[in-house]
């Protein structure tokens, strides 16, 4: 049980999940397969050594996403679908071909480097101290000002929110008197 | 195969899977026997040992009533209801026990064969222990969830939807009284901070670590479904809530689930605001630590079992008012406190000044509370009533 | 074998295009608005990946952006869950392909 | 200005002083323990449970005169066929909420007690793993036929037809009712005395009320004969006994 096997499960989990995700019929199915999506990709974050990153990422995506994901699907309709509806789109075949074609031009300069990439090695940067510390001092020393626009543009996402959510209720309302 | 490390990982692991288990039996049968005396009932006191095969009996209280109930769930049949989704009523029992199990090797227990210096596994010296525990009991909530939605009932579909809106919601107060604690110690590690209290120098007894203690405590309850926040379950409203359709062993791992819960996050609050494994003796008998560990837990959920015994369930409207009107604006300003006390503190270091310091946070922070309760509470007037002639 | 930096680079570049694939192809609003978080987190993968197997791992560019790039995500989450609900309260649908107004009607 | 939360620590204090008082002050306690049968022998299997009237009688099957589960068909003194009360009237079937009474009526009528031929229950099943033990057969029967029993070692390793109780499972002695709800027993026979009494008094009434009409009718005949007679001639001394006899003769005759 080496890093190579641990990469190669991790990997497989992550693309079934995705794949599963995309293409499943029954939304609630889809959301679970993207949390498990979400967890492998925690995983190869720990792999990657960056374990601030993966808890980060199991607390927003499996927590807080998923959850809300699965209250819009629980707040609009059709959570599994007739079988006479149709999933796919009218241009998915077209969407497929646009996929792979990206898919290629994306991999073909990786494949053009490994070579150069494969010597790469990792830096042996086991950090002595905390790296939460060293990131939260990162955060705080020259990233100030990101951090602050990052809590302005949050807030006003949550505005934003609250304002699209319930506008609808009141235009509701205003169907239902007619 | 590295044996070694094995070895190691069992003898972190494994007293964590016996410790907690018993305690679970030994609580169903403490909270039974309690909420009957709190209701003037006597509780279970028949189940013991059977000393012949026919008749005779050690009842010894009934302490033998929770193996009974356990070897009842586990023969009773399993029942799937007809339009269920099979699959996710298989996993949800048991994603809800797991998230549970995994968050308690974050807490900081020192078993006394885990000090020595050979041993290589130590789960709760793990950098970032407090928000590794807060990402994995989130994941409790997607388990309800599942459970409420795979049992294809509206019963337990509601259940599930109360639970995802309650356990959202109090997370964030939960977060946030930690991070009190977590800002004055400067570290994330569950030792680290069970270290800075060393001493008697438990954060409860600062006025701010006390505030984030109450509302830690109270978030607490709600997050892990206790009354009297236990709406997703409420029996006079919507049957069993989430696990309505569950019987015999899911049933079992829920409610082994949900009491693991309960240990976890009592251990957390321990480890945030009670000191630890702080109490008298612990400097000449190290092993020690563990027993005031455990024996702190214990009593934090004797205080739940008390509470359960006491107070009525809330509606629902009043739970998300509580939690977003008062807890939540409370738990910010207590942020701020905590800063604002711990500079001046820093500043000059007198004692003076630390008891007014002390005094004036405190004041703010009840005055604060008092505010909030007066903005909140709904003006109901006497109602005068009106009879026939 | 051991593993090198274009491993990641290939899986998260499959991940991003069944990301797209995924919003390409399907007529449901929300599947779309998680095949667009499929391809966020593969481009998180990308940044990790090349943080490590970078020439400045200390300066934790990597995570920082990361980090940065899970909050705009989360915000453009609950944005968009917010317009899926407005627009299902006004169309009743939250198919894509109903969602034609402007050229019909 | 009272203290924030200070409701919640005065009902904590009040649920600590219920639970110390509960160890000290054995008034407080408001349930019972019921009798563990210590000295007889325990079957060793659940379907082993002896289903004698008798043995039904120990302490295990009471708990206490006021308690009941499941309900039971009632039969007067003699063999318990000839002598039940139940007249398959189909009422509590119709009436059970959930549905778990199935009675068939018979095909002949059996006359019992001296009164008219009825009919009997050929088949009267009640599942007790549906019944609720609303207790609403037992309002509705207008024959006291189905009462409330109290036992409560049912369990059995048959699953469904251990548990659906058949018609001579059923059949209990009024006696043995007595035993277990001697009140409401008494009550009971009390009041099926007293509406037998009533009834027969009303019969009675009624017929000296009809006796006492064809009295007064005779009378008034024999009055307006006499007055006639009186008036046409003059001889009413022996007119009224006669009528009497008459009258009352009609009246058998009826």
């Amino acid at each position: 049980m080496n890093e190579v096997t641990a990469f190669w499960i991790l990997a497989a989990i992550s693309v079934i999940g995705a794949l599963v995700a995309v293409r499943k019929r029954n939304l609630v199915h889809g959301v679970f397969a993207l949390l498990v999506f979400f967890a492998g990709l925690a995983g190869l974050f720990l792999l990657l050594l960056a374990e601030f990153i993966a808890v980060v990422q199991i607390l927003v995506y499996a927590g807080a996403v998923g959850i809300l994901i699965l209250f819009a699907i629980m707040l609009t309709d059709r959570v599994t679908g007739k079988d006479a509806f149709r999933v796919t789109s009218r241009g998915s075949f077209w969407g497929a071909i646009i996929a792979l074609a990206v898919f290629l031009v994306i991999l073909l300069p990786t494949i053009r480097e490994i070579p150069l990439i494969e010597n790469a090695t990792p830096k042996d940067m086991i950090v002595e101290q905390s790296s939460v510390k060293e990131l939260g001092t990162k955060l705080i020393e020259p990233y100030i000002v990101t951090i602050e626009v990052l809590a302005l543009l949050l807030t006003a996402a949550l505005i934003g929110a609250v304002t699209a959510a319930q506008g609808g209720r009141a235009s509701e309302k205003g169907e239902n008197t007619e | 195969m590295n044996w070694e490390l094995i070895g190691d990982i069992l003898l972190a692991t494994v007293p964590l899977l016996v410790i907690f288990p018993s305690m679970f039996a030994l609580t169903t049968w403490v909270e039974r026997k309690a909420l009957a005396r709190i209701q003037n009932r006597i509780g279970p006191n028949k189940v013991g040992v059977p000393l012949t095969p026919y008749g005779g009996n050690l009842s010894l209280f009934g302490l033998g009533q929770p193996a009974a109930d356990g070897i009842k769930m586990l023969f009773k049949e399993n029942i799937v209801p007809t339009g269920a989704d099979r699959l996710f009523h298989l996993l949800a029992p048991i994603l809800s026990l797991i998230p549970a199990m995994l968050v308690l090797c974050f807490l900081p227990l020192e078993f006394p064969w885990l000090n020595g210096e050979q041993n290589s596994v130590k789960a709760f010296m793990l950098d970032g222990a407090v928000i590794f525990f807060f990402a994995i009991t989130g994941l409790n909530t997607l388990a309800v969830f599942m459970a409420g939605w795979a049992s294809r009932n509206k019963y337990s579909l509601l259940g599930g939807m109360r639970a995802i809106a309650q356990m959202v919601s109090y997370e964030i107060p939960l977060v946030l009284s930690a991070v009190v604690v977590v800002m004055i110690v400067g570290s994330l590690n569950a030792a680290e901070i069970a270290e800075a209290q060393a001493g008697w120098n438990w954060y409860v007894f600062q006025p701010w670590g006390l505030a984030a203690f109450v509302i830690f405590f109270i978030a607490a309850l709600a997050e892990t479904n206790r009354s009297p926040f236990d709406l997703p379950e409420a029996e006079s409203e919507i049957i069993a809530g989430y696990f309505t359709e569950y019987s015999g062993f899911k049933f079992a791992l829920f409610f082994l689930g949900e009491y693991i819960a309960m240990f976890a996050i009592s251990g957390l609050a321990v480890t945030l605001f009670l000191g630890a494994g702080g109490g008298p003796g612990v400097e000449a008998l190290p092993w020690l630590k563990v027993i005031w560990f455990l024996a702190k837990v214990c009593i934090l959920i004797g205080v739940m079992i008390w509470l359960r015994g006491t107070l009525p369930r809330l509606r629902v409207d009043q739970l998300m008012g509580f939690a977003w009107k008062f807890l939540l604006p409370l738990s910010i300003l207590n942020i701020f406190i905590a800063g604002f006390a711990w500079h001046a503190k820093k500043a000059n270091e007198g004692t003076a000044v630390s008891v007014i310091v002390w005094v004036a946070a405190l004041i703010i922070l009840y005055a604060a509370a008092k505010g909030l309760d007066h903005v909140n509470r709904a003006k109901v007037k006497p109602r005068t009533y009106q009879y026939g002639e | 074998m051991t593993l090198a930096l274009h491993h990641y680079l290939i899986l998260a570049a499959v991940l991003f295009c069944i990301g797209l694939l995924g919003a390409f192809s399907r007529r449901n609003a929300v599947v779309v608005l998680f095949s667009v978080e499929i391809m966020l987190n593969a481009a998180n993968l990308n940044f990790i990946a090349f943080w490590r197997f970078g020439t400045n791992p200390e300066l934790l560019h990597g995570p920082l952006f990361t980090l940065f790039t899970i909050a705009v995500a989360a915000a453009e989450v609950a944005v968009g869950l917010a317009l899926v609900i407005a627009v299902y309260r006004h169309f009743r649908s939250v198919d894509l392909e109903s969602l034609d107004t402007l050229k019909e009607e | 200005m009272s203290l924030l939360g200070g409701g919640i620590f005065k009902g904590m204090a009040v649920t600590l002083r219920n639970f110390v008082g509960s160890y000290f002050d054995k008034e407080r306690l408001t349930t019972k323990e019921y009798a563990w049968r210590t000295d007889d022998k325990l079957p060793e299997r659940a379907g082993d449970y002896p289903k004698e009237e008798a043995e039904q009688l120990s302490d295990t099957t009471t708990v206490t005169h006021y308690s009941r589960n499941f309900p039971m068909l009632l039969h007067d003194e003699g063999e318990p066929m000839d002598t039940v009360r139940c007249v398959a009237c189909q009422i509590c079937e119709r009436e059970c909420p959930p549905q778990c009474i199935y009675i068939e009526k018979s095909k002949d009528k059996m006359e019992r007690g001296g009164n008219k031929a009825q009919f009997y229950p050929a088949t009267f099943d009640i599942d007790v793993s549906v019944c609720m033990s609303c207790q609403i057969c037992v309002e509705v029967c207008p024959f006291d036929a189905i009462v409330m029993n109290s036992q409560f070692e049912l369990s059995t390793p048959d699953r469904f037809g251990g548990l659906l109780l058949r018609r001579d499972d059923l059949l209990k002695s009024n006696d043995y009712y007595h035993k277990i709800h001697p009140e409401e027993a008494a009550a009971r026979d009390k009041r099926i005395a007293d509406e037998k009494a009533a009834k027969e008094a009303k019969k009675k009434a009624a017929e000296e009320a009809k006796k006492k009409a064809a009295e007064a009718k005779a009378k008034a005949e024999a009055e307006a004969k006499a007055k006639e007679e009186a008036e046409s001639a003059e001889k009413p001394a022996e007119a009224p006994a006669p009528t009497h006899t008459d009258a009352k003769k009609e009246d058998n005759g009826e």
